[in-house]
């Protein structure tokens, strides 16, 4: 974890308002799931940091975790922020906060890995299939166009079925729907998305007996659990600190599916 | 701004507030820098004047439903709802690695009741390692329907007295921006017995989701804090030096040595850092080092600085 | 944000507050518009649906020493001093140009005893083309050794009930922000005899120049506007909104349709653009642009907006 | 007057800290003494628009107002607004509001005319100084790389005189020493710069007997009269509209220096 100015290597629009962003960093090791908080800017407004997951970890080979000399991000544009990252270029340097978070839990091997991603959710589980073997990715893109980032899961030992909103690539329709084709007892899942298709895959999986990990999403303010501004309502009690919420960011984002009380969410 | 390494304090920069001696005029405000261990991998926590913790309460406190936090122009809201892991629990399990540190450790302490406020007061003085108590205000009186105590000044006399009484360690009191006079509220908590006042905590603010017609927060309002409301809180300070006798520690927006010294020349003995931890977690010791390199530009002191505003 | 033409009123844009008709719900606020006529190089005055002119006073007056601005975090301070051409000059200068177009003139009016107040008001209520007067109670009063009107619930009444006894014309009271309990004074001011409300006024602050130790501006404090303080104005129309049974009209940091719209949802029946004409003229007519296409996105009406908040 | 949004042609740093800018714009009839308000954040943070002199009109060849296809500033960075204007980049367009004031009264020939700059003051006199003839310019600078924008002047038909505060090129001290000796009962003296210069130059001229018009800066929040809040305060008071300060952005920036009352400034 540290906090560090870093040179962007490259910002080029991949799919329209989707962005990849290099950055020249010398990383400790990162896991699948970990983020990064990002300063967009130097001045006060936004004033908050912006988390991005990581996507890749440019230099290295690593499993499980990776330490590499650089780190790749994929952001979509969706306001002020991710607009203002937009504009930066090639040279410029940006402010850096990470690893922060906790990653996937490693998979043991025994079970049949059944990843599933909603538009960005993509971005910690391309990180996660570069370290596994055998796993399928079901993938649930508005269009064509994001759907073709599909393709660089070719380096990866892992099969890709894609849905789009619009039939235009893969089955039309929720990337849930191929979930409950996909899930077999022997399956654990790996969720990335929008909360409700999050807890489409969490309900599917409970259904079928199935561990699902979730990554959540939330504001952050700070990233590494001091604010408690990220907290989300979990069912089981933290009796050590008698708490019911968990922070997203410092607990998170990943979690078992089955400690998240989603009707809260 | 150069970083200086960590070195013997600079006495120029020190500051004695209700018989303790900070090394630099630089804390953290609580609620915002967590229990202070969270930082060590960004910040050095030596630098630090002082740590004032995230506010605890008697029992442990779950906090507000979800969302709590919204970014605003230059600003946040946020409606934690005090969640914390309670006193007891602080002194057990956080307060022995924080007090290897050279810098104090404040407790910023709240209360629904009364007698709430004088138990956690009085665990807290059993305790070894913490220098003083802040008195967060800025809370509902469930006893009285719910009006908060840092609005009315005769409340917020009870609750300070009553803490005063329950504990051996020198109080500071933080009082609520959201008042027609600061000067009443400074009036009262200083008759009351507070040792010093830290001002200001957040203006009450909320943020509305315009396409689902819905506040952002779960609690509807929350508490402006950041650069936004800097300018509103360096006139309560300077309103506040106009009656008060105890020091000052000013807040509210200091995002670099410039805004801290605003405080300082203002009227504050000292500033707390908030909202900036979380821009960067290394803010309160980069204040402490600017504000360093101020008075060495100057030829001067923080004591001379205090209040030094010329008007006219 | 696409730009309609000049043309009809959208039915579904109007709103009749206190007896006077708006083509929509965008005034421009006090202060920040001149006399409305230095503004058509920029923007097409009969897109607005008000405007309300600089605060007008009986006597011409000189205003403040500048430095009288200073930008702040996503805000300005200013201390004008209410400099302005007097009442008289206004109604023979200036109306008889603005009248013309196809928008609401509410002439601001402030002063600092009951019988200035009362006499502007009167000399306004002669004249013909002004459609309400707006109450500035945000003004020391001078009789009663300076303290400020708008901050008094039984001054700020006085006040209310005098102008009104004064005039035929519809009254609108602009509550300042810098209180403890907004709704004390919306119930203060209603019973006194307002048609309508607007809210909020500047909130007080000041900057220091910490290079010279000198406050920036000339009279030290000024009253912050712009963004910053948008927050706290959307949370004092929600409260006000709780108890108030006349119009309220809603401004603070409004910087486009969006903006306008969390104040609408939030209990107001019309808006004021203040800060934003400054960085850029034509912002009041964008938003009142911006709030039909909501409302034709939306497939509603201004009617069904206003408080429309669901909390839950 | 009015509000556009403009291309950038050019900004390029001339001397450490200083900048020129070029602005694609079909102008209406710009006088010199005439300045521009630029927004130079879409953001909130500044949040207000910055004023700027005129140095020059592209594409225009005319004589006490012109008329062109474009403008040029030239403007020191000395704060965060300024910073983000010295990273934008040609190609990217920028808000202007303008031209905005009243220009220098044009000269009617009868007297010689003596132009003095402090600094960034050479920038509307720049202008002034194509459309007059037999002028002498008194330009005090920093230093030599500051001074070299002296170089400008060539093509119009002025004298430049330089005293810089190092002595690295002409006089040595204060370009006021150089009035001194310059002025004759016959001049006519316009000044923009620090307000201690124009103070200076105020007294000298006044104690001649010569007429002297000060260019002057506020800050500023609407550029048009609006606001009041670029008041200065004036020795005469206006009668029509019963007053003693006046707007200098709206009445100014350009004033009969008799008309200023220096001790409130
Ligand atoms: C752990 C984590 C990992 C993420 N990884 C990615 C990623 O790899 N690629 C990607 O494109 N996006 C990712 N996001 C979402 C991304 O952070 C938001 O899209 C971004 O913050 C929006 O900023 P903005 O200023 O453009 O939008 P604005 O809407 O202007 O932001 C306003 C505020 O809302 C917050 N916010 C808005 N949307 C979100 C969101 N979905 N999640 C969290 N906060 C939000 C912002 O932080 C900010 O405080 C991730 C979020 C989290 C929490
Ligand atoms: C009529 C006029 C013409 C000008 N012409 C030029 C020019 O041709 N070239 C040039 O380099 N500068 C010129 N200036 C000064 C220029 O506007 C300021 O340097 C600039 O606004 C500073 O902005 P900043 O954000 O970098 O500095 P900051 O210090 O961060 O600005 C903070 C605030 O102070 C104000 N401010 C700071 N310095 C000045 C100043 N000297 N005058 C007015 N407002 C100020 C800003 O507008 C802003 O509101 C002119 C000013 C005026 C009034
Ligand atoms: C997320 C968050 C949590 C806070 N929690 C507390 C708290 O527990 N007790 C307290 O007295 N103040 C709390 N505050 C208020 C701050 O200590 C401080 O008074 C305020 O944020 C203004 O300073 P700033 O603008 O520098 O943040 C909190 C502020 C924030 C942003
Ligand atoms: C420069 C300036 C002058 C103002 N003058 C007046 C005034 O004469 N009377 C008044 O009632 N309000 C005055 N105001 C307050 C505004 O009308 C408005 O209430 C306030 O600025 C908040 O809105 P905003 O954030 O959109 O600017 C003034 C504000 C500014 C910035
Ligand atoms: S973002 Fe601050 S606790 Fe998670
Ligand atoms: S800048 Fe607004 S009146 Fe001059």
């Amino acid at each position: 974890m540290e906090s560090a100015a870093v040179k962007i290597l490259y910002n080029k629009e991949v799919a329209p308002k989707y962005f990849k962003l290099g950055l020249s960093w010398k990383t400790p090791p990162i896991a699948p799931g970990h983020f990064v908080m990002l300063r967009v800017s130097d001045g006060l407004d936004p004033l908050l940091r912006r988390p991005f997951g990581i996507y890749n970890v440019l230099g290295s080979k690593g499993k499980g975790t990776f330490k590499g000399n650089g780190i790749e991000l994929v952001y979509q544009v969706v306001g002020k922020g991710t607009q203002i990252l937009a504009n930066k270029a090639a040279g410029e340097t940006i402010n850096l906060l990470g690893p922060l978070g906790n990653g996937f839990p490693h998979p043991d091997g025994s079970k049949k890995i059944i990843m599933i991603a909603g538009g960005m959710g993509i971005v910690p589980l391309h990180m996660l299939a570069k370290s596994t073997e055998g796993a399928v990715l079901l993938y649930g893109a508005r269009d064509k166009k994001v759907a073709s980032m599909a393709k660089d899961f070719k380096d990866t030992k892992c099969k890709v079925k894609i849905a789009t909103e619009d039939g235009s690539v893969g089955k039309k329709g929720l990337v849930t729907e191929l979930l409950k084709t996909e899930l077999k007892s022997d399956s654990v899942v790996y969720a990335c998305g929008p909360v409700g298709m999050l807890k489409q895959a969490s309900i599917i999986s409970q259904a079928a007996g199935v561990k699902c990990y979730v990554s959540l999403e939330r504001s952050m303010a700070c990233g590494i659990g001091v604010c408690l501004g990220c907290a989300v309502k979990a069912k089981t009690h933290n009796e050590k600190e008698n708490k019911n919420y968990r922070m997203v960011c410092s607990e998170g984002p990943v979690f078992d599916s089955e400690e998240i009380d989603w009707d809260a969410l | 701004m150069g970083r200086t390494v960590n070195k013997k304090a600079n006495p120029k920069l020190g500051v004695e507030i209700a018989g303790i001696k900070f090394r630099n005029p630089v804390m953290t405000a609580s609620g915002t820098f967590g229990y202070g261990l969270e930082f060590t991998p960004y910040t050095d926590l030596n630098k630090l004047g002082g740590i004032v913790v995230k506010g605890l309460s008697l029992n442990p406190r779950q906090g507000n439903p979800s969302p709590r936090i919204v970014e605003t122009p230059c600003g946040m809201l946020n409606a934690i709802g005090l969640q914390n892991v309670g006193v007891d629990y602080f002194i057990k399990e956080k307060l022995p690695a924080l007090r290897k540190y050279k810098t104090q450790i404040i407790a910023n302490i709240f209360g629904e009741t009364i007698e709430d406020y004088m138990e956690v007061a009085k665990r807290l003085s059993d305790s070894e390692g913490v220098s003083a108590i802040e008195i967060n205000i800025s809370c509902p009186n469930v006893k009285k329907g719910g009006i908060v105590f840092g609005t009315d000044p005769s409340e917020a006399a009870k609750v300070v007295s009553a803490v005063k009484g329950s504990s051996r360690l020198p109080i500071i009191t933080k009082l609520s921006p959201n008042v027609t006079d600061i000067k009443v509220m400074v009036k009262a908590v200083e008759e009351a017995g507070a040792d010093a006042i830290s001002l200001i905590n957040t203006l009450t603010g909320m943020v509305i989701d315009v396409e689902k017609r819905k506040p952002v927060l779960a609690t509807i309002t929350g508490g402006l804090s950041g650069p936004a409301i800097r300018p509103v809180a360096v006139r309560m300070v300077w309103q506040a030096k106009q009656v008060a006798k105890v020091p000052l520690i000013g807040m509210g927006g200091i995002m670099n040595a410039r805004d801290a010294l605003e405080f300082i020349i203002a009227g504050a003995s000292a500033v707390q850092v908030g909202t900036a931890n979380f821009v960067d977690p290394d803010s309160a010791a980069k204040v402490a080092d600017g504000i360093e390199e101020y008075i060495t530009r100057h030829k001067t002191s923080l004591k001379d600085l205090i209040g030094s505003m010329k008007v006219g």
